[in-house]
């Protein structure tokens, strides 16, 4: 069981999950606002590109480029989102759609620095990179009786899985204070908002700011996965996936998009054939998730109903576990 | 060649005005973005190649057929993807936004699957035939789209301005609730609205496969991008801002090819809108209304 | 002076909501502002608020020119309001509606609200108490952790008033409060709104419910269409024939109640 | 509910993962190199896995590939001296997807080597993992600069742009005198982009003027406007990096245009699909191509025949190469006499002068094609060679 649960295979789409946890949130911190964003594709490709190029040009450490590209997407953000703030709805959706696009069409022609649609490759991978220093440092994966690639791709997963974590924790805890009250006042009533005090342009472009920066991160972190990335991986495509994460997870609660994104990612992996037909069933179910349940299969009530059950199944079992 | 390039600008122009009349009127009268009228465009497009091509029947009943399963499909659309929603309590304005989204995906799937990835020829002794105009050749399709594009857009401001119908249709679009209480049926004309502009998105579909001789699932997203890109140009739900701006956008695009970079062909209707939603919001043609930005 | 209206006149693309108001209330008063339906009176909140520009004229709080403010701004200086058609945030609890009010009084930003530093514990800790109080103020105690959306008619109007009341205003501007409430319920804000301003708030207040404002203002100004046609006490305005023919004609009976 | 559970599963293996990794108790070895020798009967046998793009837009190339080494797999198996077991994984496509499936071949199915993925990009990506983990990989369809160098496990059959642009350009620079050319081609394509850059390299080093360069894009029906700026300058020639979709719709275009030049087309360009969409507008365009059905080889009809009848239609190259792709490793297998990936690896390294369909075969020291290439012209309505 143990010996299998190691597998770099598990791990791997494990590791897409994480990265698309994280994607799934950047959607939600836009959309508490009530803002819907379709360009956290383009601010991704962003994060990822410059991460790529820092590291590749720089020789900068994978932890600085990641964070130079988290960084670039959120300034990016601000510089998009103020403009964009006085539209609404659709208008907003529209926009950003085609800022993503124009951002892919930039990809594609900066051919002295992105190389096209041929794409970036030889980007320094994390695992492989953590490996070399841990070597260095007279470290053999060895010693904890792993092989090399196992050793790789358990440290990229625990690094994310602490990533994750720690995103999750920073919205929640952001989302139970006074900017998570101002962000949910504005998404409810944003006149009301604006009249109670909330300086709506602040917090507004700062949600879209931060889930640009959230997407940014995750493709930083996508691209020293993969150790390639061409502009294809971050066209419309993708953007309506990480629309869905949120559709279907719901976006009342953090825990929505993640499970979006944790459900999604699984999906195909479990059920090798509904692969051929993933973008069908998708269509399927934003439809349908909008007609039965538009806030999402996890929302407010679902949350509370599972801190019942488990809190009153401790209580009879004595221990959770 | 300056000629020539006009011409295959404003071919393409006639097309886009076209896709984004069907996204204006559904805008016009629902104050929805139908994202899913793109795909409906190019189930039409196929229509036309299994009825030309495939069975080889005459054109007319290619134009017929697509009429019908466009409009049939607009149907289900409304029916399955956008009433539901109008009779949930408090639902978002977003919802049908990306409700048809999901349509928009879903129908391009199931293209694949019914008709495969590939480029489908569209033959039909029509699109061969053309004029010599000097050293200038054009093809008699190119004017039938130009014409087309213009009777539409003519019928479709006389029908909306002039007939009992069309009133009606506008007083949906004021206000639904008021309309109502007028003793207009809401829920067919909102019907109505949906399948008429699915029956254009579906005329369109047959005239772009005979002028490009190509039908390929994809066409329906890079087209009813487009299609989106234009109406918010020329002011949504506006009908001759529509036709304008889909001229504009098509000359734009054979223009950067002449005396720019290709490769930023598909930027442009996006840059566009972008620039014309923060300097001028309601469009070039809307009306600026403290509505226009809802 | 709180409130110094000058000249202030609104325009909606050639059709003038008001023209040339001008009144000024004074500190710890209740002002009333009447009016038949359309006559402006909500328009003149929408302008104090910042809502809408002026298209002339100026809106003076506390010897400052506060009408090219943002509305955000306006609610930090000391005005805030509730809504002719009750606009709470339906889907929080009550006592979160009212915490969304002190948002102005408050000041963690995002690495605060996040680490939470022993300052703003303590101030998330201030804000529910304040709220908490204020719930009780307004006679919702007991209904914090009820969804605003599920509270009575009546209630929702008082815990609108309560959200205002958390930014700690200087200046209250109440719109049609009493409306669509019982006797018991407005006589219950009657006594509200008095204890209110014995806690030395400025009302202003819109209302239809002439007993009420008869018997709670100070001072009345009555605009119809858009101008202001008469400005005194309630027996002065009451005695007003211009009031009466322009607007009181048939409710004439009522008036004097 | 069943999702919480699942939910709820997946928390319990990340925190076993978890406990594993700080206990160090990792006491398995997953290099999945035990032979699988029968010793008693000397037959080789191995699992190869197979990652293929088999949903989505580009699935009609998954289909053939997967046909020719299901086909291929027949024919060695039956003969007895290696048995193989082919396990087939969809990449849709795409990257991630690709990475996934080979990771389960090379951890979960303990593969001796894999063939796939169908597209360079996808191989830019698994290429490395598949080195990184000592697990041999050749594409058979994998066509851009710089696939073998990815590493040491890392070879190809499928010849490179730089070897076919460069052949099919030099006969019909020498056929029909050309000077000046003009090159169109999709810029958001990495198979058409590579295939631009070569062209491009190559026009330049035999001295030709190049006109203009006008891209397209995905999904994009109308090329008017770039077929007419092309005319408009005259070239003698015109260079098309194109899929075959949109390579077709761009001949069918110019021809009703009026330019009356010849095509050369890239890998990407070469299918029997151009004639079939295009019709008479196709002729014209020149193509190199390692694969040429109508060869009057005994092996390569064949092989059309067999397919035919199995599949319900006629191989392209995609499957050629597939199929002779399996018999290269069939080849080394023998030539390894065990399962081992090292041993398989340095076996499919030595593999040279190999007789396939699709002529004689040799690695460079990379892992990259030498190969002579076969120039086609379509003419009459289908491919024949060219020799004018």
């Amino acid at each position: 069981m143990l010996a299998e649960l190691i597998n770099p295979y598990y791990l791997q789409v494990g590791s897409f999950m994480l990265i698309n946890i994280i994607l799934g949130i950047s959607m939600y911190i836009t959309l508490s606002t009530g803002q819907l964003s379709l360009a956290n594709a383009g601010f991704m490709g962003i994060g990822a590109y410059t991460s790529a190029l820092l590291t590749i040009h720089f020789s900068l450490p994978i932890p600085v480029g990641v964070v130079i590209g988290a960084i670039f997407a959120g300034l990016l953000g601000i510089v998009v989102g103020l403009p964009t703030l006085r539209l609404k709805g659709v208008f907003l959706a529209i926009v950003t759609l085609g800022f993503g696009e124009v951002i892919r069409v930039i990809f594609v022609n900066w051919e002295s620095l992105t190389k096209g649609s041929v794409g970036l490759s030889g980007i320094p991978h994390m695992g492989r990179e953590l490996l070399k220093t841990v070597k260095e440092l007279g470290f053999e994966p060895k010693m904890l009786g792993l092989q090399n690639n196992q050793f790789i791709f358990m440290a990229i997963f625990l690094i994310l899985l602490v990533i994750v974590i720690f995103v999750i924790w920073f919205f929640k805890r952001q989302n139970d204070s006074r900017i998570g009250r101002a962000f949910s006042a504005i998404k409810l009533d944003e006149q009301a908002a604006e009249s109670m005090g909330i300086n709506i342009t602040y917090y507004k472009v700062l949600a879209f700011a931060q889930g640009a920066l959230l997407s940014g991160f995750a493709g930083a972190l996508f691209a020293h996965m993969l150790g390639y990335i061409s502009p294809a991986d971050f066209a419309y495509h993708k953007a309506i996936d990480i629309l869905i994460f949120a559709v279907l997870g719901g976006s009342e609660v953090i825990w929505g998009p993640a499970f979006g994104a944790f459900f999604l990612t699984l999906l195909p992996e479990v059920l090798r054939f509904i692969s051929e037909y993933r973008y069908m069933i998708y269509g399927v179910i934003i439809v349908v998730m909008m007609v039965v349940r538009p806030q999402g299969l996890i929302d407010l009530n679902v949350v509370k109903w599972i801190k019942r059950k488990t809190t009153r199944r401790g209580l009879k079992n004595g221990t959770g576990n | 060649m300056l000629i020539e390039q006009l011409i295959n600008g404003i071919t393409l122009g006639s097309i886009y005005a076209i896709v984004a009349l069907g996204f204006t009127l559904v805008f016009g009268v629902l104050g929805i973005v139908n994202m899913g009228h793109g795909e409906i465009f190019m189930f039409g497009a196929f229509i036309g190649v299994l009825v030309t091509t495939t069975f080889g029947l005459p054109l007319w009943l290619a134009f017929l057929a697509a009429i019908i399963v466009t409009a049939f499909m607009g149907y289900l659309l409304e029916r399955f993807a956008l009433r539901p929603l109008r009779n949930h309590q408090g639902s978002n304005h977003l919802a049908p936004l990306i409700s048809t989204i999901g349509v928009s995906i879903f129908l391009e799937n199931l293209s694949h699957h019914l008709f495969g990835p590939g480029n489908h020829p569209f033959r039909t002794p029509f699109a061969e035939m053309s004029i010599e105009i000097g050293s200038v050749t054009v093809y008699l399709v190119q004017i039938v789209i130009f014409v087309i594009s213009l009777i539409l857009m003519a019928a479709l401001s006389f029908w909306l301005g002039k007939t009992k119908a069309g009133k009606a249709l506008r007083a949906v679009a004021e206000n639904l609730e008021t309309a109502s209480l007028l003793g207009v049926d809401t829920k067919k004309y909102i019907t109505l609205t949906v399948i008429l502009a699915s029956a254009m998105g579906g005329i369109a579909g047959i005239l772009v496969g005979m002028a490009f001789n190509a039908v390929t699932p994809q066409m329906g997203l890079s087209m009813g991008l487009k299609g989106l890109a234009i109406i918010i140009l020329g002011g949504m739900g506006n009908v001759k801002g529509a036709m304008v701006g889909g001229l504009i956008l098509g000359l734009a695009e054979t223009f950067i090819v002449v005396y720019g970079d290709s490769g930023y062909r598909d930027a442009i209707a996006f840059i566009a809108i972008i620039v014309i939603l923060l300097v001028r919001p309601q469009g070039l043609f809307g009306q600026k209304t403290s509505d226009v930005r809802r | 002076m709180v409130l110094e209206i000058k000249k202030v006149s609104k325009n909606f693309g050639g059709l003038s909501a008001l023209t040339d108001v001008s009144f000024s209330i004074n500190k710890g008063e209740i002002f009333g502002l009447i009016g038949p339906n359309g006559a402006g009176k909500t328009t003149m909140f929408n302008l104090v608020t910042s809502i809408f520009p002026t298209s002339s004229g100026d809106i003076i709080f506390k010897g400052e020119k506060i009408n090219e403010l943002k509305p955000h701004l306006i609610t930090e200086k000391g005005i805030c309001r509730t809504f002719q058609n009750i606009r709470l945030f339906p889907q929080m609890t009550t006592v979160e509606n009212v915490m969304v009010g002190v948002h102005s009084r408050s000041s963690s930003g995002v690495l605060k609200s996040v680490f939470r530093p022993k300052s703003q514990r303590q101030e998330e800790e201030g804000i529910k108490v304040k709220s908490q109080d204020l719930l009780k103020f307004v006679g919702l105690e007991g209904y914090e952790e009820v969804v605003a959306e599920n509270l009575s008619y009546g209630q929702q109007r008082r815990l609108e008033i309560a959200r205002a009341m958390a930014s700690d205003p200087e200046l209250l501007l109440l719109d049609e409060p009493a409306a669509g409430m019982n006797e018991t319920e407005t006589e219950d804000l009657f006594q509200l709104i008095k204890r209110i301003q014995q806690k030395g708030i400025t009302v202003l207040l819109i209302e239809h419910d002439m007993p009420l404002v008869m018997n709670l203002c100070d001072r009345i100004a009555v605009l119809n269409f858009g101008v202001k046609i008469a400005e005194g006490t309630p027996k002065e305005i009451q005695d007003n024939p211009e009031v009466i023919e322009a607007y009181l004609g048939r409710e004439e009976d009522e008036l004097d109640a | 509910m069943s999702i919480f559970k699942k939910f709820m599963q997946f928390s319990a293996v990340s925190s076993m993962l978890l406990l594993a990794a700080c206990g160090g108790g990792g006491d398995e070895t997953a290099s999945g190199t035990e032979g699988q020798a029968d010793g008693g009967s000397g037959v080789v046998s191995a699992d190869i896995g197979v990652i293929s793009y088999n949903s989505g837009p580009g699935a009609a190339y998954g289909e053939a590939i997967t046909n020719g080494l299901k086909l291929a797999q027949e024919e060695i198996n039956a003969k007895g001296e290696v048995n193989i077991n082919l396990k087939i994984e969809d990449s849709a496509g795409e990257q991630d997807q690709a990475l996934t499936a080979a990771q389960k071949l090379i951890n979960s199915e303990n593969v001796t080597a894999i063939i796939g993925p169908t597209l360079s990009t996808e191989m830019n990506v698994v290429g490395p993992e598949a080195d990184l983990s000592g697990v041999p990989i050749m594409g058979t369809s994998t066509t851009a600069e710089g696939i073998p160098q990815l590493g040491e496990y890392v070879f190809r059959n499928s010849i490179p742009e730089a070897l076919a642009i460069p052949a099919s350009l030099k006969k019909a620079i020498e056929a029909y005198d050309v000077k000046k050319v003009a090159i169109l081609y999709g810029n958001d394509d990495v198979l058409t982009k590579s295939g631009f850059d070569t062209m491009k390299a190559t026009a330049e080093e035999m001295g030709l003027e190049i006109l203009t360069i006008e891209t397209f894009q995905k999904g994009q029906s109308d090329y008017n406007a770039q077929l007419t700026k092309i005319k408009s300058l005259n070239p003698d020639l015109i260079l098309a990096s194109a899929l075959y979709n949109e390579g077709a719709v761009i001949m069918d275009q110019a021809r009703k245009m009026g330019i009356d030049v010849p095509f050369v087309g890239g890998n990407g360009f070469n299918s029997p699909e151009v004639i079939n969409i295009a019709g008479d507008a196709a002729n014209g365009l020149i193509v190199a191509t390692p694969w040429f059905g109508e060869k009057e080889d005994p092996k390569v009809q064949d092989f059309v025949a067999k397919y035919t009848e199995k599949f319900g239609k006629a191989p392209d190259q995609f499957a050629a190469q597939s199929y002779d792709g399996l018999y290269i490793f069939a080849e080394a297998l023998k030539n390894a006499g065990d399962s081992d990936r090292d041993a398989f690896r340095d076996a499919l390294a030595e593999i040279s002068n190999f007789e396939g369909i699709l002529g004689n075969f040799s690695f460079d020291e990379e892992g990259d094609v030498v190969m002579e290439p076969t120039v086609l012209t379509i003419k009459d309505g289908k491919f024949q060679e060219f020799n004018e």
